[in-house]
Formats: C-alpha cells, structure tokens, sequence
C-alpha cells in the first residue's frame, strides 16, 4: 500500500499495487460507443508495455443496431500477461459495460468476484427495459458476487469537456476515452501512445483531439482522486524472445504476408477481390501498399475477383484473391479453370458462420470441406491453414510458395476470430525471409507449356516474351503440348498427374510437430484458429501430468506425410473444430481412424476451458 | 497504339504477317461459318497496328466464337463461359503493355458474362471486346441468346421467344463504354477497318459483329448482308458525314426533334442530312435506337469515339504516386510501421 | 394494378393501413439513416395502391438497404448478396398475380447483381426495383460501389477512386427498362409518389434513390437534398410540362440540337423550352447525360415510361396456347407421346 | 440357307438366316454425316421389333469439325437382344464407317471377325490422309482379320436419287438413310417406323420425305441385291413384362419425371436453368411441356438459374433447376440459401468430364464429392443418383418428393452417359405413382415459419395465403420464429437441426437391395449410370459361381439404413467409379471401411469387360 498524489497534486489517498500474471478485460457498450477503438487502443499500449496479449472483437452484423438493444452490444476482449499465451481467455477479469445491454450480454462470462466498471448514467428507465431487465442490477442483489464501480461515465466526461465549446451529444461521444483513461490507470499503463495516436489521427480537427485527450486524461485522474479505486495492477512484462515486435490482426498479418511473398518472388503483386466480411480488411490494407508494385482491383463480385486474378497471374505477376464462405462457393468454378491452366494463383478463405449468409461478423471453420473437395470435377488444390493472427503471416507467404513452385492454385483458410483477433508479433527481417521466386522458362526453342519439372509442375511464360507465344484454357489439355485434347487415355493421365502433382507437395513440407508425448492416451488435433485454445488447455493438461498431445495441422491437403502413423500412436483422437467434424470426416477417410468430433458452432471461437473440459471428459471414458 | 502513331512507324514495326499468326491447330469452325472472316481479318489487321507479336494476348470464353484463341499464334487464353471480360481485365491492368483483344459470343458476353462487360466498360480498361453476334447459342446446339429475336423458335422456345432482346450496341452506350461499334462477318473490309479503329483507341472497345451460323440460325442477318437487300437495310456511319444510305444512295436519314426520319434524296440534299459525330454521346443513343423503327435501317461503323482515362493508367498512376510520396516499397520498413515496441536479450532469462 | 384502375376502388381496396405493415422487428438501421425514409414511404403507398396485403412480396439481397424486408409485415425474402432481382424474377414468373418489390443497394444491384438487374430490364418481367444509392458498401462498413465518385477516398480506394462510376438510369435505359425514375430519401412526398407510379407500371419498374448513408458517407447528396442549394441542383421531371428550375424556378433547359442547355428565365418563357415526355427514349438519354456536364442539374422523377409486354404475361399466355392446342396436361398421354409398343403377356412366358 | 426373291422381284439370290441373342453395332462418321440421327432410328425401329436394348451416343464437342479429322468423328453405339440387358456393350459385331476416320476411331473396339461396311467412296487420298492412314486399309493386310464389307454408299445414294432434281451435295446429304436401311436389311428390321418418321419430321419438305425414303429402300434393296452380302442376322424379340414400352434416353425421361411430380404434387412446376452440355435437352423438353402448366425460364447464367427457381419455390410452385460440372459449381452459393430458407427444389446435374471445361460432351462422375460436401458453412443436402435412362424418371420423381416433405433442395446426379444413351422404358400409369402432395400450412393463427413436424420440416405457407405473411432469409434463423438470430445456443441448435432433418431421411428410404449373394468375396459397390456395366459383369460372374456381389446405391446422402452393415459382410469391398474413387473417399469416412478404387476417368463409361476383368484380378489376389 502506498500513499499518491494525484494527477492535479491536490489530494493524496491510499492506493494499494497488485501484481498479476494475467489479467483478462472486456470492454462492452453499444455498436456506436466505440468500443472496438478504445480495445484496439489499450491493446496496442498494453503491447508496447510488453506483455504478451490476445485479442478478440466481437460485435454485430448490423452497422450501428438500435442504441440500449441486446443485439446491438459490440465488445472487445483483451487478455495480457507476463507469460506467454494463446488466446483472449476463457473468461475475464474485468469488465467494463457501457450501458445495461452490455452488461447484461457478458455477465455470464466474468469471473466470480470479478470487477465491473458501469457507466451509471446508461442505467436509466428506457435503457433497463431494452435490455429485458426488471429491475436495475445496480440496485437489486444481482451483482453482489461482484465488484462493482459506479462511475457515471458520461456525466464526467461532458463535465471535463466544458467549456471547449462543444455540444453535449459531441461531448458524449468522448466517453471511451474516460474509460480507457481508467482503466489505464487501474492496469498501471501509460497514456502517452493513445494521446499520441490521438494526435495522429483526429489531428486536422484540433476540437476532437482536446476533447479526447481531455477525456483520456479525466478519466485517468478519475482513477487517482476518487475513494472509489483503491487497488491499481500491475502485470509484468512478458519474457519474450528479444526482437522489434508489433501487434497485428490476422488480416493485417494476412496482407503484409502477400506483399511479402510477391516482394520475395520478384514479381508484381496483384490482388483481385470483392469486400465481404470478415475477409474487406485484407483487401484494404493491400490497397494501401501500391508502392510495392502491388495492385488492387476491387471487382464487381467475387467471380471477377479471382477471374482478374487469373487474368494478372497469366500475364506473370503474384496473384492473390481474398473472400470468405459465400465468395469462396462463388469462386469454385474459377478455382477449377485455375487449375486446368495450372497457373500460380493463392485464394484466401477468411472463414465466417455459415450456412449461406449465416452469421457473417462471427467466426467458424465450416470451409473445410468445400476447401478440399467442393469442385466439379477431379480437381485437386493445395489446402493450407493458418493458426493465429501473426500464423497469417507466413501461411500467405507459404501459399504464394507452393503456388509458384507448383504452378497451381493455393487455398489459404483463415477465419474471422484470427482474422479480427490481435497479437505481438516478433518481426522478421526481410532478408530472413527465403526467396521464393521461380524462373520462367528458359528457351523458346524448346518450350513447350504443358511439360514437367521433377516435381511435376509446367514451366511458366509470360507475354511479352518472344517466341513463347502459347494458349491455355479450362478444356483438358494434351500431356506436353498443351493443345485441346479429347482423347480418353490422355485424360486419365492428366486427371491423375494433376492429383500426383498436388499428392507430391507432402515431400515439400515439414513434418507434423507434436506438442507433448510422442504416444499417449489422447492426442487433441486441431487445425486453423483454434491452435490457441487446443495449445492453451494443452499446456493445463501436461501440467497435470495427464498424457496429453497436441497436434496442429497447418497443411490439409496434402497432409504432411508422417500424420498418418502419428495418430495411430494413440488411444484417442479429440478433434475440436467450430463446426460438425470436417478434418474428421477428411481424416477417418484417409486413415481410418476413429476420432471423436467435439463440434462447437456458435460463432464463438473455443476457449481453453472448452477444451479442458472435453478433454478431461475423455479421459475419463477411457 | 496511341492514335498519333503516324503509318510510318506502324510499316516500320510490321515484323510479322497475316500468315505469321495462324496456330498450328486445325481451325475446327463449321464449313461456311462466319467466324471465319473474323479471324483471317483479325490476322490482317493486327501487323498493322504496330505491336509486338508476344505482346499481343486473345482472351476468350466458352462458345463456338470463345474457341478463337486456339487458331491465333499469339499468346491466347480460353476462359470459362462468361468470364473472358474479367480475365482480361485482369491481365491488362496487371500488365498493361499487352494488347488485349476477347472474342466473344452474344451469349458468353451478354448473358452469363454481362455484368463483367458492363463493368469492363465504365471502368474503360484498354481492351477490345470483339462480339461474335449469332443470335444464338450454337455451341451448345441452338437455344435462344440474349439477342435473339423475339418470337424466334428455338430448341428452348419452341413457341417463340418471349424476352426482349439486348441491342448491344444501346447496353453498351448504357454503359458508359467509350468505343462502340458494329459491323459484319460478310463485310471483311469494314471489319478490318473498325479492328484497327479498335487498336487505335485507348480504353475499352467494343464492337457488335453480326455473325452468321450456317448450322442454327442461317440467314437471320440477311437482310442485311445479302447483295440485294443490304443497301436499303444498313447504312454506314462515318465521322463528318451526312447520314446517307439505300442500294441507290437514295434516301438520308434528317432528325424530326431528336427523333431520325427517313427521307428520300430527291426532297433533301446532302447537306439536309444528319451528320454523324462520333463524340455525341446524344446521337449514338438516337442512332442505337434508330433501326427499332421498321423501316429503318440497321447502322454499322463507329456509333461513339471518346476520350476518358482509363483504368489501367490509374492503377499505374497510384503505383507511381504512391512510390513517389512514400518511396519504392521496403519490406523491412513495412513490416516496421505501425506501433512497435523492443524487447531486448534480458528479456530471454 | 392496371393504370385504369380507379381512385374510388382503390380506396375501396384499402384493407390495411401503414400501421399494419410494419412487422414485429425491430428496425436496425443507424439513426438518420435514409432507409426509413424509404421504409415510411412504402408502408403509406402500399395501402393506396389496392392489392391485398397477402398479395405484397418483398425481396432483397445483402446490404443495410436489404434488411428491408423484416421490417415488412408483407411476405418477405431477405436473399443472397446480389440476387434479388433473380429472385423476384422467378417468384413473378411462376406466381404472376403477386406484387413484387425488390430491395436493393448500390453494391446490390449494380455490382455483383448487375447481370440480373440488366435481364430483367429487358425481359420486362413486373416487378419494382428499390435501388437504395448511397454510392458505397454501407453494411460491410465503406467500400467503394460502382456509383461512388470518381476520386473518392473510401477504404479500399486510399488514393481515390480510379472507376469511372455507373449512372444507375442510364445503364436501365440501356438495357431496354420501360419504367426508369430517380428520387430521394429527403424528399418523402415525391418518393411516396414515385412509387405509386412505379406500382402502377406494368413491367420492370426502376427507381434510382439518393439515400444518405449518415455513418460512411455522410452529406454525399448535400448539394441535391440541401435547402439552400437543392432548387438550383435539381430539376422536377414531369411529363408535359416545360424544364424548370432554379431556387426562383429561374432557370430552364431548351435543346440545342440534341444536348440541353441551361437557360434564364429572364431570356425565355415555359413555352420555349423543352417538355418532358416519358414516353420519348431518345430524350430519357439526353435527360440522364445532362447533369454529367457541371452546372446541369440534377433531374428527378420519371424518365421514361413506355409499355412493353411483359415477360409473365408472355409466359402465360404461352401456357395458355399450349393448352388450348393440345389441351390441358394429361401425364399419361404425355408418355405415350413419342414412338411406344406394346409387350403382351406371354412376353413373361 | 433361303433364297429370296428381291424387294423389285428381279432377281433372286440365296441368303443365310442366322439367329443371335445379342447383337452391338457402331454407326460412325463425320459429325456432318448423321450418324445421331442413323443411330437413333436404328434404335427406335429395333425397340419396336421388341428387343431389349440400350445406346451410346458419342460425338466431338466441336459443332462440324472439319470434315475427315479423326477428333471429327461421330459415333452411335446401339446393343439390342433377346435377352434383359444393361449396357450399349462392350465391343461391337458390326462397325459402320462412313469414312477413314470412323475406321481408324473405332476399329480397336470391333470384335475380331466383326463386320465392316464402309464407305468406299470416302476413302480418297484427301480423307486417308485426315486420318493418318499412310495406305488405304482396304488396300492393304490390316483388315484381314474382318469381314469388310465395301460399298460405295455415296455413288449409290446420288444414282437413287437421280431424277429427283436435286444437287449432289443434296443427294450425298441423304446417304446416311442408305447406310440405316442396308442394316435393316442386314438386321432384318421393317423400314415402316422410318419410313413414317420421315414423313414427319421432313413433311413439310416433300423433296427430302422423298430423298430420304428412296435412299432407305435403296440400301435395303441393295443388301437383297447384291452378292456381298449373303448373311442376314435376326435377333428375336427379348421377354420383357407385358407393358406398353417407348424407348427413352435419360434427359426425356428426367424432364417427364420433372412433370410427373408436378402432376402428382398438385402444383405448377418450374424450371429456371441456363443451357450447357450434356444437360440441356432436360430445358428444352421442359419447354415443350406448358400444357402442364411447367413454366421455364432461359435464365441469364446458372445463378440466376437457380435463384428464379428459389423465388418460384417460394411462390409455391414445385421448382427444379438443372445443369451440368461447371454450373453446378456456380449454383453453390445459392443451394446454400435454399438450405437456409428450407425451402422445396430440385437440383439436377447432368455431370460431365471435368475439372473446369474439361470435356464437355462426355461422360464422368466426378462431381459427387461437391455435390455432397462443396458449399460453406454446415450445408447438408440429401443427394440421389439415377441409373439408368429410364431410372432418371424415377429419380427425378424421388427427388421432389423428398424436396416436398423435408421443404429442402435435393440434388439429383446424372451423367452424359445415361443423360444421352436410351432404353425401352416400360411406361409407369400415371395412377399408379404415388401423391406427393403435401399440404400448405393449416392455420394462420398459430403459424410460425420455423416450427417442425415429425420428421423436422417446416411448415410450408406460400405469398397469397392471407395471415401467414413472413419472412426468411440466408442468415442463421431463430428456431420456431424465423427470426434473424445471432445467438450461439441457437446456432448451433439449428445447425445440428439442419442436420439431423437431412440424415433423418435414411428413415423414409428403402433399405440397400444387394444383387447376389448376401455375403461373400466381393461386393463390386456404385453408384450412378455405371449401373449397366456393374449389373452386366456381375451377371456373367455369378454365371461362373463366383461370390461376387452387386450393390448399387442410389442414395448418396444419407445413405440407406443399413448400408454399413452390409458392406462388412464381404471380405472384399470393389467400387469401380468415373472419378479417382470419392464414392470410395465418402464410404470411407462413413464406415472405416477399405475399399478398392477401380478409376476410370477417360470420358468413356464402363464396359462389363472392364468391370468383369478388374473383378476377377481381385478375387485372384485375395
Ligand atoms: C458455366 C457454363 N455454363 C454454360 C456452359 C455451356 N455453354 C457453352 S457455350 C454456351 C453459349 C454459347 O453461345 P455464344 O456465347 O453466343 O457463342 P456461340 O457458340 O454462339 O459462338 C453455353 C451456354 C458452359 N460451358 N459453362
Ligand atoms: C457473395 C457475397 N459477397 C459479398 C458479401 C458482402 N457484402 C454484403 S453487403 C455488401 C455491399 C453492400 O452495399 P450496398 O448493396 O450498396 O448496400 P448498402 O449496405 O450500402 O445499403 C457486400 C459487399 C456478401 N454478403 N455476399
Ligand atoms: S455451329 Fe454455327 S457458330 Fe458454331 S462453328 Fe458452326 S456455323 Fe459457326
Ligand atoms: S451504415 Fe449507412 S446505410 Fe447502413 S444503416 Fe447506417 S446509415 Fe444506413
Ligand atoms: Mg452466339
Ligand atoms: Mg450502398
């Protein structure tokens, strides 16, 4: 316990300092209270601080849903530590509900005992009656398993912001920043990189950056003056490997992994794509990156996003095209002509709640199958999968590789939770990064567009190199020579080389890794976003000494050679995925192993407690 | 293929031949089908326009037309049906050195493949959009296109068609295309002419050729391709010229309001007549519309020729705009911007 | 819905009342969005129009604008992203006596449903196009769509939009609509107007609607909807009557040949200028050009409203002469139909 | 051995009777020279004559390739007998070469010692050198090894016609009609049924009725005539059930199946397709069909294809859609909608060789993995297979009544295969196929758009019914309401609903019939127009007391009851496919069993022999 002075030096109290490992926090209001910014903000802070972190943004589909509804709460989990972790955690210490709505929506997700920060002034007649309650939580015995700070957000916000000459409803808009100012105070984090940031980007509307910081300020000393706030926490920064490190989305990651790849192939970038959620970011990002010879086309519907795509890798440059499942089912006979005229071409599924429109701002893993095998036609295509925000990184750069090397389409599947969700990422240096360009072909003399490299792929041309002149297209092409041809035996030979050609990739790729014993009683396989939570309860498990493996394929098809006979290493498979059991299906018809599916479809991601609990549950049966 | 390229130069640059640039595949086109003008005067016009021959790219969809690629000796992509508009966009705005030409049917460009054309056509890309016009699907045996005629029995309307068809030329101009045109498979002097107009203009060109099919909709173009009845049926439109037609050159189209009438030469003189200007946007929407009036006669050559940037020297323009304001692309400095942070070797013990 | 319909039995009609369409959803757009603005309007001129409620089908595709239908208390389809207008084609053609609305945005119906928006156009089928303009992808949070300006800066467009934009009219004149209008979220009067016009059009009806998007592209239309500054921005199309305009309704526009000109009222009288006739195509175009050029308004209202038959009522009446020439369906002639024998019973032997 | 005396009576000479059971013939020749239409009346007169019979049509997918090429040829296959039978047969007795090319294509298949006719007159210097022939092979040994029949069937055409006042180009046009009536000499058919179709189809024409009949007689009498031929076959009339018969090939009898539905559902039908090869004839049937009130709607591609169909189905009509690889792949989306929206329709898929263009006008069964797993999100659809021309009625039938009562799009596979190969088709009384009719909600008060019945279908109320207004859509729905919900319970209550409604079906299906023995060695396992093939060769190896098998499954999602159990009763599982083994991939995953893949992917069906052969090579390894 120690005695502060406050901010403004006119008053002392008694202030006592925890320190904690892990500290959990959701920030909850409605869609318009700016919930996502003030997450991001304390995200990025609580990064520079050192700490390892996890992030997730959940909010609706709908732009700005009705104010005070159920519906219309938006929130953002920050999970921080001294250790290193995988996902925003299961459930949270804090929470901070803008209004009744968003109280009542996370509830059920805080720990027993944990802190609530209210915005009093929310708590009103017509606020309680939009979120079905009764009678106000703040006065019944509702929250008595809680801490609860009352603050009445809104009023000292408009009360800071006298006198800047700016409307109540403007000066309203503030209110985030009063509580991230808090909560910056409460969790012991500087203020100077969000007064910074918001000098950056309000900066031609000096009004707006007063008003913020003032805000940002207010709140901070809020936390200094009043009796209410008595304990402040501290979490250590984490033992990271030393590095520059930054904190990027999957999307974020996803787009610099691209221009990474088309930097490191020498070739021109170009991305063919029609925004949809939650895969637009990628699409916006890239569109800011036209000094790296990278070009956007932003199409007329996703048939025209992977066709432009088709039409630029023809032409020799590095040729992307991004969707989620609705664009993805599409593309599928693109993706098809793609690989008749096995050109290099690398299609990023950023996944989301399906069926058809489903549940478009929440994540899922229901791609799979339409991934792998949702075609007309014998036609297969490299299947990859990344597993966490800074994953995304490198599997678009890995899928740019084999789509080069291999002349072929790539299918990247990621998905919103990773996507949207945040970590540090220990930047690579450029030079790090392996040069992955191919060289077109050699001599016109003898080329020929449908020959075959040792690892079965056709060489490249492009226009505009003389003497190369050639034609492809989607109707089956003769062996060699690339003309039409109908004839039956040279179908079956490329149907199958194009299979063999795809098969051969699991001598390209690195092993399956397992986390844990070698052989056990149960091994838990994952794939894509799920790796933080599987990796996370894995880590609870061994640390029981349980016999627990963790085992996460990055590659799907083809899968890495030795998966097989490591699976069969143990008593039980549990494969948890965000839908009804796709890897399963796909590995019990390549292995015949029995797994056991533990299907969450919820547009939620797994937390790790999810899997603990299965996990412990199967166990037990054994 | 900038239009001021004087015919000097272009002769200079003619390094290859008509012949040069057949394939070494069989053309496999029905004896007597019209797509055969098409392609011979493709290989005529192109050594003229004043390109290399490996920077000559045809793109195609699926349809009997689509197959055009296979018979050309320069590079040559068969797309699926529908999509040879989007995939050459691509190819052109990825590399936009190229000279880009799609063969394409009345039913790869306007049915399935229509969106794409009208967003090929206001994005004004720098591509050239041949339509092969049979008013039919022939490849796949004879059901009713999009320019099919209304009431025009078919394998799939056996009671006629029921749809109103496109005039290509009016959706065109609908959509804000910059070049558009029509001409026709028997008329191969004409049709190399508007090929290398189409050369010469820098953004999308489109051009609507009627094309017959011997096999499932014989003669439909008569009337205006036979020797007897062409004349009265079609009239040519040619910049600066007063709108004359007729076997005799006997008649001359006068507008009544905004509204074409046909008048006979004996009542009028030339300098009566409408005169066409390929810069009105105005007067290719009247002329588009003129022959839905029986009795009027079906207008060929260049309907508008205008100027607006295109997309593919934008996308260029913000590559170089973006490198001059913020510098060739680093990667390192890439990855660096953004809100970073250090942690130092202590950070490992 | 026959124009000749009478006032008296529309009134007569009116079973249910702008109340009654409201369903029991909560309406989820921002606050200040110009969707409810089109919501009001629709649920005041249903009632007016004398179809029963259970007649009334809504259908849209993904977008703000698209969450339409659940805020109907008519039947209702909330689609997939770009096919409403295929949707509500095959509910009319198979279900010809329904009322058939479609919902639609910018991105909707002109970017990945353009193809079906141009078919329906031609084939004339009866249903009513709601397209919702707010010149950008509003529900996946400010991209830029096929109307957004040349040089707007929206997420996906940093340095400025390089597309040449759509004039939703003029590509629906292009493909051959027969009912082409434009209005605006601000003014509720004229919209509740268009769209009793649009319910009484028999054929595909369009309706090009300025809607302000408040959260990614606000005051886009300012210049049109603004007190101040909409009467000298926009000019009242109205059929028969002399182009006015002007804050002091002091401007005209007379013709000069085929291009409109703005002119002073203090230089000319009403009977000087151009009238409006819906029924001229050719002045439908030179009208949805004018404002292209700067310091032409905006114009508003009905372009063009012409007949043409329409595609359901071609369609039945093809069933309809199916049936009275061999008589109505019987499936056991059907099977006999073709060349058959017969297998008698010592075949089993 | 008889003598005859000549249809003109002026000659006579002696002419050998041989009775056969089993009798294949190939008509080939230019894509120009008729062969279709040769092969279809061969067919239908043979029909008529009362053998059982079955037809391959095969033709280039190039509209008139030129004249003379080898890829120019246009072949008709057609297998009658005495007896029951399955395929157009293996190798053919009789080859019909109308030029050098038909030779060079199809000798390989004719039996040794088969019949040759040929065209003498074609086999000019230009024609051989078309097809590649260094020297005429009516010149030199190569065909010793078969009876060769030489006539010069175009000079003898045009001197029939002389008189006629027609061009040669004319007369040569009908010499396909000489061809067709020395086979019915030579096959001892009646010329009656052409004669007569002739008149119709030509009636207008009175110059080609009689171009065409003179040149049939001509070939008949030239077969009395002349001396090199002395043979004539008669295959005796098959013993089929007692029933009025008409020969069908698969996309008739799936269009009439298509109108018996709607018929039997008591609905207007409706078919929103776009054109595309080998499905088209199924819309161009349709469209004559309007008495029927079946309306249908040339779409402007294949989404809007379907799309008019879902919007039909919502208006209440029994709604269908068909097409082929390629447009399937762009349907996916949209079938996820209909899944969504559950709502009744009917998804045809003629398939074709793929992937992407492939070749178009052949037959493959490769499209089954997408049409059972190929969409985003969890998208479960019941999936059928036909297999046989006939069995498309039936199957088209079957697909709609399980559309009707589960409100679900079901998706139907066909193949080029059976799409264009006939058979007789006892004909079904209309009386004698059952309703299908299901009812419209009952009543308004108490309706909600997502309740279940029993068997988990939703209630079906269509626009026009007053009271039961509502609304639905592609976002994931509330449970009994409809309602647009993001709630996570929900989402994946209605997800496992989906589901389970889909796998429910099992119940409502007849249980896997097996052909042979109950147990045993092997069980040859398919699916789909491999029908004929798999029934022919198991036929014959049950004839050698061999324990194989027949196990045809024609319900592909869900698969019957007891399909699992079964397929464990043979030592040895043989599923011979179209594709590179996904009926085998999908068995896999059900049923961890080991099948053997036999893959055939070269556009051709299977011939018994093949089966027959991979058969026996594995009871020879076990
Ligand atoms: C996705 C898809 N749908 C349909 C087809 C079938 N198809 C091939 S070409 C064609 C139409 C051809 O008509 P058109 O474009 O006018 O070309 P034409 O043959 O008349 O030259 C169709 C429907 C296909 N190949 N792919
Ligand atoms: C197949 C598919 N592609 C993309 C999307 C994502 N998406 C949803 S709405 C929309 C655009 C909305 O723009 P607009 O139609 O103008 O409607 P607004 O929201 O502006 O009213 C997009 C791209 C989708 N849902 N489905
Ligand atoms: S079918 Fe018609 S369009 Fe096709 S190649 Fe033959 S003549 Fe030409
Ligand atoms: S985002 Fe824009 S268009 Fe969408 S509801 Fe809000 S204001 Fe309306
Ligand atoms: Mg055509
Ligand atoms: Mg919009």
């Amino acid at each position: 316990m120690t005695t502060i002075e406050t901010a403004d030096g006119q008053k002392t109290k008694s202030v006592k300092f925890v320190e904690l490992d892990d500290v959990t926090i959701r920030f909850a209001g409605d869609s318009g209270d700016g919930m996502q910014l003030t997450g991001t903000q304390f995200t990025s802070t609580t990064a520079q601080v050192g700490n390892d972190l996890s992030t997730f943004p959940d909010y609706p589909s709908e732009i700005r849903a009705p104010s005070g509804t159920l519906y219309g709460v938006s929130g953002f989990q920050v999970h921080f530590s001294s250790k290193d972790i995988h996902t925003p955690g299961d459930r949270f210490d804090t929470l901070v509900a803008m209004n009744p709505a968003a109280l009542k929506v996370n509830l059920k997700l805080l720990h027993e005992g944990g802190n609530i920060i209210v915005n009093t002034d929310a708590f009103d007649a017509k606020n309680l009656k939009l979120a079905k309650y009764d009678t106000s939580p703040l006065e019944d015995d509702s929250l008595s398993g809680y801490k609860v700070f009352p603050v009445p957000i809104t009023t000292l916000t408009t009360t800071a912001l006298e006198g800047l000459g700016l409307t109540v409803k403007e000066m309203t808009r503030s209110k985030n920043f009063f509580a991230l100012g808090l909560l910056y105070w409460m969790y012991n984090r500087p203020m100077e990189p969000t007064l910074e940031w918001i000098k950056e980007k309000f900066g031609k509307n000096d009004l707006v950056v007063q008003a913020n910081s003032r805000a940002l300020k207010a709140g901070y000393n809020f936390g200094n003056i009043t009796e209410t706030f008595t304990v402040r926490f501290n979490v250590r920064a984490a033992e990271l490997p030393a590095g520059t490190y930054r904190n990027v989305t999957g999307n974020e990651a996803t787009a610099l992994g691209m221009v990474a790849a088309a930097v490191k192939a020498k070739l021109p970038g170009f991305l063919g794509s029609y925004p949809i959620t939650p895969a637009s970011e990628i699409l916006q990002e890239l569109s800011k990156m036209k000094r790296f010879n990278v070009r956007t086309f932003q199409a007329e519907d996703e048939i025209a996003g992977i066709c432009t795509a088709i039409g630029a890798a023809y032409g020799g440059s590095l040729a992307f095209t991004t969707t989620s499942g609705p664009g993805m089912a599409l593309k599928t006979e693109a993706i098809g002509l793609a690989l008749m005229v096995e050109l290099p071409l690398v299609i990023i599924d950023v996944q989301r709640g399906g069926p058809s429109t489903g549940l478009p701002t929440k994540t899922e893993q229901s791609d799979l199958l339409q991934a792998a095998l949702g075609r007309n036609g014998e036609a297969p295509v490299p299947v990859i999968a990344a597993c966490s925000p800074a994953g995304c990184f490198y599997q678009a750069f890995e899928a740019a590789r084999i789509a080069l090397k291999y002349m072929t389409p790539v299918i990247l599947l990621t998905d919103g939770y990773i996507a949207n969700g945040s970590e540090p990422w220990m930047l690579p240096k450029a030079e790090d990064l392996p040069d992955i360009s191919v060289p077109f072909a050699p001599d016109a003399e003898s080329y020929q567009p449908y020959t075959r490299d040792d690892h079965l792929s056709r060489p490249w041309a492009v226009p505009c190199m003389a003497g190369f002149e050639h034609r492809i297209g989607g109707l089956e092409k003769q062996h060699i020579t690339g003309n039409v041809s109908h004839d039956p035996e040279n179908h079956q030979f490329m149907v199958e080389m194009r299979a063999k050609k795809v098969a051969g990739i699991a001598d390209d790729i690195p092993d399956q890794t397992v986390f844990g014993p070698d052989e056990g009683d149960l091994a838990i396989v994952g794939w894509g976003g799920t790796y933080g939570a599987i990796r996370a309860a894995s880590e609870r498990l061994q640390a029981e000494n349980k016999s627990v493996a963790h085992i996460h394929i990055r590659y799907l098809n083809p899968f890495p050679k030795n998966l097989g006979e490591m699976l069969r290493r143990y008593k039980k498979i549990l494969i948890p995925e965000l839908n009804l059991g796709q890897l399963a299906f796909i590995l019990r018809a390549h292995y015949r192993i029995d797994p056991l599916t533990y299907a969450k479809v919820q547009g939620l991601p797994f937390t790790p407690g999810d899997i603990e609990d299965k996990a412990n549950e199967t166990l037990k049966m054994m | 293929m900038k239009e001021e390229q004087n015919a000097e130069l272009q002769e200079q640059l003619k390094t290859f031949t008509a012949k040069d640039l057949a394939s070494d595949q069989d053309v496999r086109w029905c004896p007597g089908c019209g797509d055969y003008a098409m392609l011979s005067q493709l290989q005529r016009a192109l050594p003229e326009v004043g390109i290399a021959k490996e920077d000559i790219a045809i793109v195609a969809g699926i349809g009997c037309s689509s197959r055009f690629p296979y018979y050309m000796s320069t590079y040559g992509f068969h797309g699926i049906h529908g999509r040879a508009v989007a995939i050459a966009s691509g190819l052109k705005s990825g590399h936009p050195k190229l000279s880009v030409w799609v063969a394409t049917g009345d039913g790869d460009c306007l049915s399935i493949g229509g969106n794409h054309f009208i967003h090929a056509l206001r994005r004004n890309i720098d591509i050239n959009i041949m339509m092969f016009n049979n008013q039919i699907y022939a490849l796949t045996k004879g059901q009713y296109s999009p320019t099919s005629q209304h009431g025009q029995k078919t394998k799939t309307s056996p009671q006629g068609v029921i749809d109103h068809p496109f005039n290509p030329v009016l959706i065109a101009l609908g959509a804000e295309g910059t070049f558009v045109s029509r001409s026709m498979d028997r008329d191969p002097k004409h049709l190399k002419e508007m090929m290398l107009r189409m050369a010469a203009h820098k953004g999308t060109s489109f051009i609507d050729v009627l094309q017959n099919c011997v096999i499932f909709n014989d003669k439909t173009f008569d009337l205006y391709t036979n020797k007897e009845t062409r004349g009265d049926n079609t009239i040519l439109l040619e910049h600066g010229k007063p709108l004359v037609f007729g076997k005799e050159r006997d008649k001359g189209i006068r507008l009544d309001g905004f509204k074409p009438k046909v008048v006979s030469m004996s009542d009028y003189s030339e300098s009566d007549l409408l005169v066409h200007d390929e810069k009105s946007k105005e007067l290719a929407f009247i002329l588009a519309h003129m022959n839905d009036q029986p009795g009027y006669p079906m207008p060929l050559g260049v309907f508008l020729d205008i100027k607006r940037t295109t997309y593919e020297d934008e996308l260029d323009r913000q590559v170089a705009e973006a490198i001059e304001k913020k510098g060739k692309g680093d990667l390192d400095e890439l990855l660096l911007d953004g809100q970073t942070w250090e942690i130092g070797d202590n950070g490992n013990d």
